[in-house]
């Protein structure tokens, strides 16, 4: 055992290489520590004009935020279109990554632009008519109309993700799968499902950043109780009127604290490395 | 809107027939003024509205949605509350119902008489509930500046003795810069304080000028209040509310002072309440009622609030001793005696009207913030 | 009778699955049964409305109401065509600096070592600031009197405030903290599917750590670098809030979405902006496509990761 | 062939291209019911392609493939109802030992409890009790090996298809495995095609060989014919007939069709085929026994190897050809011994039959 | 030994643990240059883990390794300068066959003209003109297995580590790799540590043949000492002696520790060990001859299964024990036949020595 920790440090001290990477590292995380720390020590601040740090602490603007925009309740909204959004676009999209990164076909090509444009094509263009449709359908203005709005860019985001993680799988896998007679809906929940976790979750992770920044499309198919945090975010950033700046990074605070646990809890279920192959990474 | 079929005064009823739910969008901050006069209209009315839903949003988002909502055919919101942006954005767009058409019902509200004017604005489709004569003023820090700048000379050789010291936010973010922006002319003594592609040479060639001495241009208004407070600017522009409020609220240190520049103009701003086409009888019917009885003396003294559109009432007949207790408190402390002075003693001058407001703000992007200008 | 067009039709099919068409492609049908009932018509309608100009714009007025009249006024006016370049001028760097960076990191983190879960997940943390916290912390943090100026003010590095924002680099500050995560989560999940035996083969034929890495696990990450690159890319491209925020959006950061904006939310000129949207989805197209093309030369097949 | 679960099964005419070159060239080949058929051929001939197709993993390029009548090549592969074990293993690296093999339970419903119990008799027949809960990623390559010869048969699959499943084992287990196939095959029914390297394997464990050769097949046949009657050169090659004499043949020597004596300048063989005017006379190297007796020549013994109780040589003849022999006796190098062979053992085929790989030089 | 690179390899106590259990225990062994060491033994007893702690690949629990008296096993391997064949090949699937082949050779540097002759030496070496172009995941099985070997000797490394790197070949090409094998060994001098379970490989390949069971070395010796006087009971089975007979030992016999005959019940063998009470007889199936003989007796033929010349026969005591012969007459399930075996092929064992793998049941 020692001597495979002593290779282990020497081939650490023998390499500025290694140094270079976790220095860069530690100083990306330092200005990360003096941006969130900057935000956070303000919205508990009572006044900071200058001087390191404010001159006395409350938690009030929190208060204030949390009723102004009836943050509880936007929270469970955020959190259901999310994870909807997130579920959906997987289960769709998924077995057209599958299809994508498998098979060759005529076509492909127009295909795959067709998947790139609602990503590349700010929603300014299409937001409206989109919510017109929904509109029509009387889709939206509620739940359905904002998990529908966005899952339009979250679709082929996944899809455009996930083709790469399938790439990497050896078919042979699913060949054997087959020949035990899986069908290609086993296949999916049970093979490619949890060789695909790693790419899942960094695509499910994006999408739901994504899904809940996303704030043009929500707005426009929200209705008064379908509201998603940064509806309430933007508005108490951008919208005229004058607001406490403690009040607003309450509210960045708060959407943080959202997303991090959220993300947390991703991170919990599934370690984005934690993978098959590191049983074959012995040390 | 080809999906809004609209109504005449003769289909909408004195009253709901049943009591509606009225979805209300806030688009201007309006709420913070305007929120506690709907909530009594609502308790007090429970035949006409028996539950109120509130949305903030961005105002430029805004007609977006209520187009794609008339478009289907499905239109949600009961009540917009906007500024002048949406509001004309709307008119243009053939958004907002005509409110004249049902003049009778809202009575004839007691408007001020710079807020006639502004009311002008809304050509009959929207109803003004606030109104402030805002600015231009410049709000300075006393401890380093002794003397504040009396006219726009003095300002621009003060900038140029105090590089990056003197600030206003980019106009098209910002409602005291915009002011700042569009109260120049005035005291400028432009030829055509109404037409910034024409008639605003000498401002232009003022602000091309003062800008060599601008650090920045914030893209928020706070931000600029911060820099004051912080001690990176010393003087920036400012109006009546974003004066008395940010100070309440302690983001500005209490003692900091204002002044305004000779020959100054108040260029006077309001808020609206504009009913999208497609509402239904009933909506249409509640919005009315509620509208009118925002109009009333007893509800516009709400209006003074935390001073943040000081004053704030619409109509005339409106004191401070009328406001709620807290209002009377904050504008007590942290409103300045001067304004009661101020605002009769200078000519007042409607904003803008939002196609000449763009225009301005794009030029102003093209040849002040654009950074073209050798610095 | 029947049996020869049986044995054509089972011929057919199997000369169909050479060409890679089987049932396997139903898969895709949710997908492009979703996009095309949710995004082609919404995006047909944007695109000929950018062919009809507003009347009585100022493009109409300058150019016509010919159906290009709109491209033609975004060309014609240098203030316009200008937020191509300052947008790829932040973008490109922005995607490549987070890819370039997130490797040597990512690659770092492979193979097992206390405290690397930590390690991780604070590096993907950043994920969850949005746009608003990011600039609202890059002000405070990097404003005239942030910590930042504070320190260098005090180290007596600096003499007067450096100012890290309003400018082109606050707002490329910004693209690499929501960015870099967004990459370096990609790189660590495309990492984590090659099989280290591969590099440990090269290893047993002489190729150093960097040989290693150079000839083993780029070119096997590639793929997955390049679709890495595209997101972030255009992630970066669509930047909006923070270019406003943080940056100088009159002058060196006025990206292309903020004409957009502009024209459909201060001018209301919506075929104007539609027009904007769809050259800054062609822009971005080159710019994918080429990537992609350059990523289909590329081997793309399993790499013993998982199997 | 006791029950089998399917009672023919017809490939005809049966291809497989990549690209421009066929790796499967028109196979034609009707199995039996229960019968056990092992494919042989040199490396890269064909053989696992065959098996995909047979599995439906590869679709056809061309031809047919008939199950009872009914066509199957259409059919993807999980609702033929084949077993198989991968040349690579493939196994499911997500899952443990024992999952892996119980997988196939899991998908046909089998009970819970009647599942477990054969994935542990699975487990104990591959000798894998102490790795059961392992991963793949932590076993041997021997032992990943038997995970996938588990795996297939666990299923007691109608036709089960096993592509060189033991070429990882070492020669005790391989013998032990080789005969726990046989059984299964044997109790259950078990119609199978097998793909080996393994000469012995095949001819012990098969009820027909098929010998391919670039895709094409050479001969099919009981495993006595083939390996006393190669049908050409090249399986004569390939059965390990390794030392190839070109000789003239002598002039009026079995000129007769039926005549299969045939006399090539000092040697007599039997004909396996029409000759021209020179043959090639192929021999095994252990058909050769030192001493005097039919076809005797000498030979110096230039390299010997110990290969147990046999040893392996390397001897050239007076004619300069090189000979392999593999003979008991104790020779050293530089010995020159006097070898011979039965004339029945010395197959002459014609010189332009197709030959078998060539030598490395 | 012609011209090795390296004069002495020692492996001191190498040990190598996977969670409790000890893959590799305590190997101790000196390796001098030039010479060809065989590592045999079942599956699963830490053949390849041995390679990969040689290699460098598996940092070691315990012991050191020390080339030419410098300690090398706090090298990383590429600093080793050892080729490797991977038992599951591990070739880039992003490069061809030749850049697979070539890539060590870029990696050393070598001048690009020198280097591409040097790549199609090496692709004729293993035969995979036709394929030099294509890539990993386009090949056979045996295919790849070529471009492993041709990768790892295209080097000429000091010390080239094989592991299994024949099992998916072709008897016929197999033997010819083979021979490729032991010449580039003979004319560059390499050091050679190879693993196989090909019995006759190892025995005709290696100078010395290494038996590991379990992580622990069991017997080290040339491979005519370890094929014909194994060092256990378990050497022996791995050896071929299949039969063993548990019988007691003859009261008197063999008592003096040098009496190497012992007489077991009826049979009459050779002592390897100190025994007890009971000892275990074993005999390898081809050292049976049928008929009348030393140790004669009679069995009942049970099965009979064809193996070319030979055939291999399980037949049955009169004492009900199982028997494996391999004879070259023809015998027919049911007959009853006299078999012998001389009394210096009969290895005596005690009973209590560590034993062979169990069979299956
Ligand atoms: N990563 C691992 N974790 C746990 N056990 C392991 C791991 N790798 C190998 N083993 C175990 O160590 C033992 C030795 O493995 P090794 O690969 O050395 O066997 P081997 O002799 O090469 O066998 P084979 O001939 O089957 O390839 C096996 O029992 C195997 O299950
Ligand atoms: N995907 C592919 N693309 C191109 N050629 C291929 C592909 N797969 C197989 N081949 C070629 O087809 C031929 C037959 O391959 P196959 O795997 O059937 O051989 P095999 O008989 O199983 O050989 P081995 O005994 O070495 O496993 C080989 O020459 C191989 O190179
Ligand atoms: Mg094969
Ligand atoms: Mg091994």
């Amino acid at each position: 055992m020692s001597t495979a920790i002593m290779t282990e440090r020497r081939r650490l001290a023998l390499r500025p290489g290694a140094w270079l990477v976790w220095g860069a590292v530690v100083f990306f995380l330092l200005i990360l520590a003096g941006v969130v720390g900057a935000v956070v020590v303000d919205s508990f601040g009572t006044r900071w004009f200058s001087g390191w740090l404010p001159s006395g602490w409350t938690s009030r603007w929190y208060g204030t935020t949390w009723r102004e925009f009836d943050l509880g309740n936007v929270l469970v909204v955020t959190l259901e279109v999310a994870l909807a959004v997130v579920v959906v676009s997987l289960v769709v999209g998924v077995p057209a990554a599958y299809a994508l990164a498998r098979r060759t076909f005529p076509g492909k090509r127009v295909l795959m632009v067709a998947f790139m444009l609602p990503i590349l094509i700010p929603p300014i263009t299409y937001g409206v008519p989109l919510a017109t449709v929904l509109y029509k359908f009387h889709l939206a203005g509620k739940l359905s109309g904002v998990i529908l709005a966005n899952l339009v860019p979250a679709v082929p985001f996944v899809i455009l993700v996930m083709t790469p993680f399938i790439e990497q799988i050896d078919p042979k896998i699913e060949s054997a799968a087959r020949m035990c007679g899986a069908r290609t809906r086993v296949i999916f929940t049970r093979i490619l499902g949890p060789l695909l976790i790693p790419g899942m979750l960094a695509a499910a992770v994006l999408i739901l950043v994504r899904t809940v920044g996303m704030f043009e499309l929500t707005f426009l198919t929200a209705g008064s109780d379908s509201q998603t945090l940064v509806v309430a975010l933007y508005y108490s950033v951008s919208a005229a009127g004058i607001r406490a700046q403690q009040e607003i990074d309450a509210m960045a605070v708060i959407y943080t604290l959202f997303m991090l646990v959220l993300l947390v809890v991703a991170l919990r279920f599934v370690n984005p490395t934690q993978l098959v192959t590191q049983i074959k990474e012995r040390d | 809107g080809g999906g809004a079929k609209d109504l005449t005064p003769a289909n909408v009823p004195d009253s709901p027939k049943n009591p509606v739910t009225l979805n209300i969008i806030d688009v201007a901050g309006n709420l913070q003024l305007t929120k506690g006069m709907i909530d009594e209209f609502v308790k007090s009315h429970p035949k006409v509205i028996k539950k109120v839903t509130y949305t903030n949003a961005t105002a430029p988002e805004l007609p977006g949605k209520i187009k794609a909502q008339q478009s289907a055919g499905q239109v949600q919101i009961g009540l917009v509350l906007t500024g002048t942006d949406a509001l004309s954005a709307g008119i243009d767009q053939n958004l907002w119902v005509k409110t004249d058409d049902y003049a009778s019902r809202l009575g004839n509200p007691n408007y001020q008489a710079p807020a006639q004017k502004m009311q002008e604005l809304a050509e009959g489709h929207g109803v003004e509930v606030v109104y402030y004569p805002s600015g231009p003023l410049i709000e300075y820090n006393p401890k380093t500046v002794s003397k504040p700048p009396a006219t726009a000379e003095e300002l621009l050789a003060w900038a140029k003795a105090h590089p990056k010291k003197f600030q206003y936010a980019r106009p098209a973010n910002s409602g005291p810069g915009r002011t700042f922006l569009m109260g120049l002319p005035y005291i400028l003594g432009d030829s055509n304080p109404k037409d910034p592609k024409a008639g605003w040479s000498k401002t232009w060639s003022y602000l091309q000028e003062l800008t060599k001495y601008v650090d920045y241009y914030p893209s928020k208004t706070s931000e600029t209040m911060s820099n004051l407070a912080n001690g990176s600017a010393d003087i920036i522009a400012t109006t009546t509310g974003w004066d008395i409020n940010p100070r309440a609220l302690g983001q500005v240190p209490a003692g900091d002072k204002v002044a305004y520049l000779k020959g100054m103009h108040w260029v006077t701003d309001a808020q609206y309440a504009v009913v999208p086409r497609g509402v239904s009888a009933d909506v249409l019917s509640a919005d009315l009622q509620l509208i009118k009885w925002m109009l009333t003396p007893q509800q516009q003294a709400k209006a003074y609030d935390d001073g943040y559109f000081y004053p704030g009432p619409a109509v005339n007949g409106v004191t401070v001793q009328m406001a709620p207790q807290k209002s009377q408190q904050v504008i007590q402390q942290f409103g300045r005696p001067e304004y009661d002075q101020w605002i009769p003693k200078f000519p007042t001058e409607t904003s803008l009207p939002a196609k000449e407001q763009v225009a301005a703000f794009d030029q102003w992007d093209r040849t002040v913030g654009s950074g073209k200008v050798k610095k | 009778m029947a049996a020869p067009a049986t044995a054509g039709r089972i011929a057919l099919r199997h000369r169909l699955a050479d060409r890679g068409m089987d049932r396997t492609l139903l898969l895709l049908v949710p997908a492009v049964v979703f996009i095309v009932a949710l995004f082609i018509y919404p995006f047909v309608y944007g695109l000929q409305l950018s062919f009809q100009p507003q009347p009585g714009s100022e493009t109409v007025q300058r150019y016509g109401s010919g159906p290009f009249a709109d491209y033609h006024a975004f060309f014609a006016d240098s203030y316009l065509r200008n937020t191509i370049w300052t947008t790829l001028k932040l973008s490109l760097p922005a995607g490549l600096f987070n890819v370039i960076a997130s490797v040597p990191i990512a690659y770092r983190m492979r193979g097992r070592f206390r405290g690397k879960r930590t390690i991780t997940t604070i590096l993907v943390v950043p994920i969850t600031l949005g746009t608003v916290l990011t600039a609202e912390g890059l002000l405070a943090f990097m404003g005239p009197t942030g910590w930042l100026n504070r320190l260098l003010l005090d180290v007596g590095i600096v003499d007067h405030p450096v100012r890290f924002t309003h400018n082109y680099w606050g707002v490329l500050f910004s693209l690499i903290i929501s960015g870099f995560p967004f990459a370096f989560l990609l790189t660590l999940s495309y990492l984590s599917g090659i099989d280290p035996t591969l590099e440990r083969a090269a290893a047993t034929m002489g190729a150093g750590w960097w040989q290693r890495f150079r000839f083993i696990t780029l070119p096997l990450l590639a793929p997955g670098l390049a679709i890495t690159f595209c997101l972030t890319f255009v992630l970066a491209f669509s930047v909006f809030p923070s270019a406003v925020m943080v940056g100088d959006p009159s002058g060196t950061t006025r990206v292309i979405s903020i004409a957009a904006f502009h024209a459909a939310f201060e001018q209301y000129d919506y075929s104007m902006a539609s027009a904007i949207a769809m050259i800054m989805g062609a822009v971005e197209l080159i710019v994918v496509g080429l990537v992609l093309g350059w990523r289909a030369t590329l081997y793309r097949g399993a790499t013993g990761g998982k199997g | 062939m006791t029950g089998s679960k399917i009672s023919e099964l017809r490939l005809d005419h049966v291809s497989r291209g990549f690209g421009e070159v066929l790796a499967l060239d028109g196979l034609d080949l009707t199995i039996e019911g229960g019968e056990f058929v092992a494919l042989l051929g040199p490396s890269g001939c064909g053989k696992s392609t065959a098996l995909n197709c047979l599995a439906g993993l590869l679709p056809l390029t061309n031809g047919s493939i008939t199950l009872d009548g009914r066509r199957i090549d259409t059919l993807p592969p999980e609702q033929r109802g084949f077993g198989m074990v991968f040349q690579n293993y493939a196994l499911f690296p997500h899952m443990s030992v024992r999952a892996n093999i119980g997988f196939g339970l899991k998908m046909a419903k089998v009970a819970k409890a009647d599942a477990r119990r054969r994935v542990e008799e699975a487990v104990a027949l591959v000798q894998l009790g102490d790795h059961a809960a392992k991963f793949p990623g932590q076993l041997s390559g021997g032992q990943q090996q038997r995970v996938a010869i588990a795996r297939a048969i666990v299923m007691e699959p109608a036709l089960v298809l096993m592509d060189e499943p033991l070429s990882n084992l070492d020669a005790k287990l391989r013998l032990e495995m080789r005969t726990e196939i046989k059984r299964i095959h044997q109790t259950l029914g078990l119609t199978t095609v097998y793909v080996t390297h393994d000469q012995e394997e095949a001819l012990s464990l098969a009820d027909r060989l098929v010998l391919l050769r670039e895709g094409k097949v050479q001969q099919v046949g009981p495993p006595e014919t083939v390996y006393t009657e190669p049908a050409n050169r090249f399986v004569a090659g390939f059965m390990g007939y390794r030392n190839e004499l070109e000789l003239p043949v002598s002039p009026g020597s079995g000129t007769t069709a039926g005549d299969k004596t045939v006399v090539l300048g000092e040697l007599t063989g039997t004909r396996r085929e029409d000759l021209g005017e020179t043959a090639v006379a192929a021999i095994r190297p252990e058909d050769f026994t030192v001493g005097d007796g039919p076809n005797a020549m000498e030979v110096d013994v230039e390299v010997v190897e110990f290969q147990g109780r046999e040893q392996a040589v390397q001897a050239r003849t007076a004619g300069g050809d090189e000979l392999h022999l593999r003979v008991q006796a104790r020779l050293a190098p530089g010995d020159r011994v006097t070898v011979s062979v039965p004339p029945e053992r010395v197959l002459v085929f014609a010189a332009d039959s197709p030959a078998a790989p060539e030598e490395v030089a």
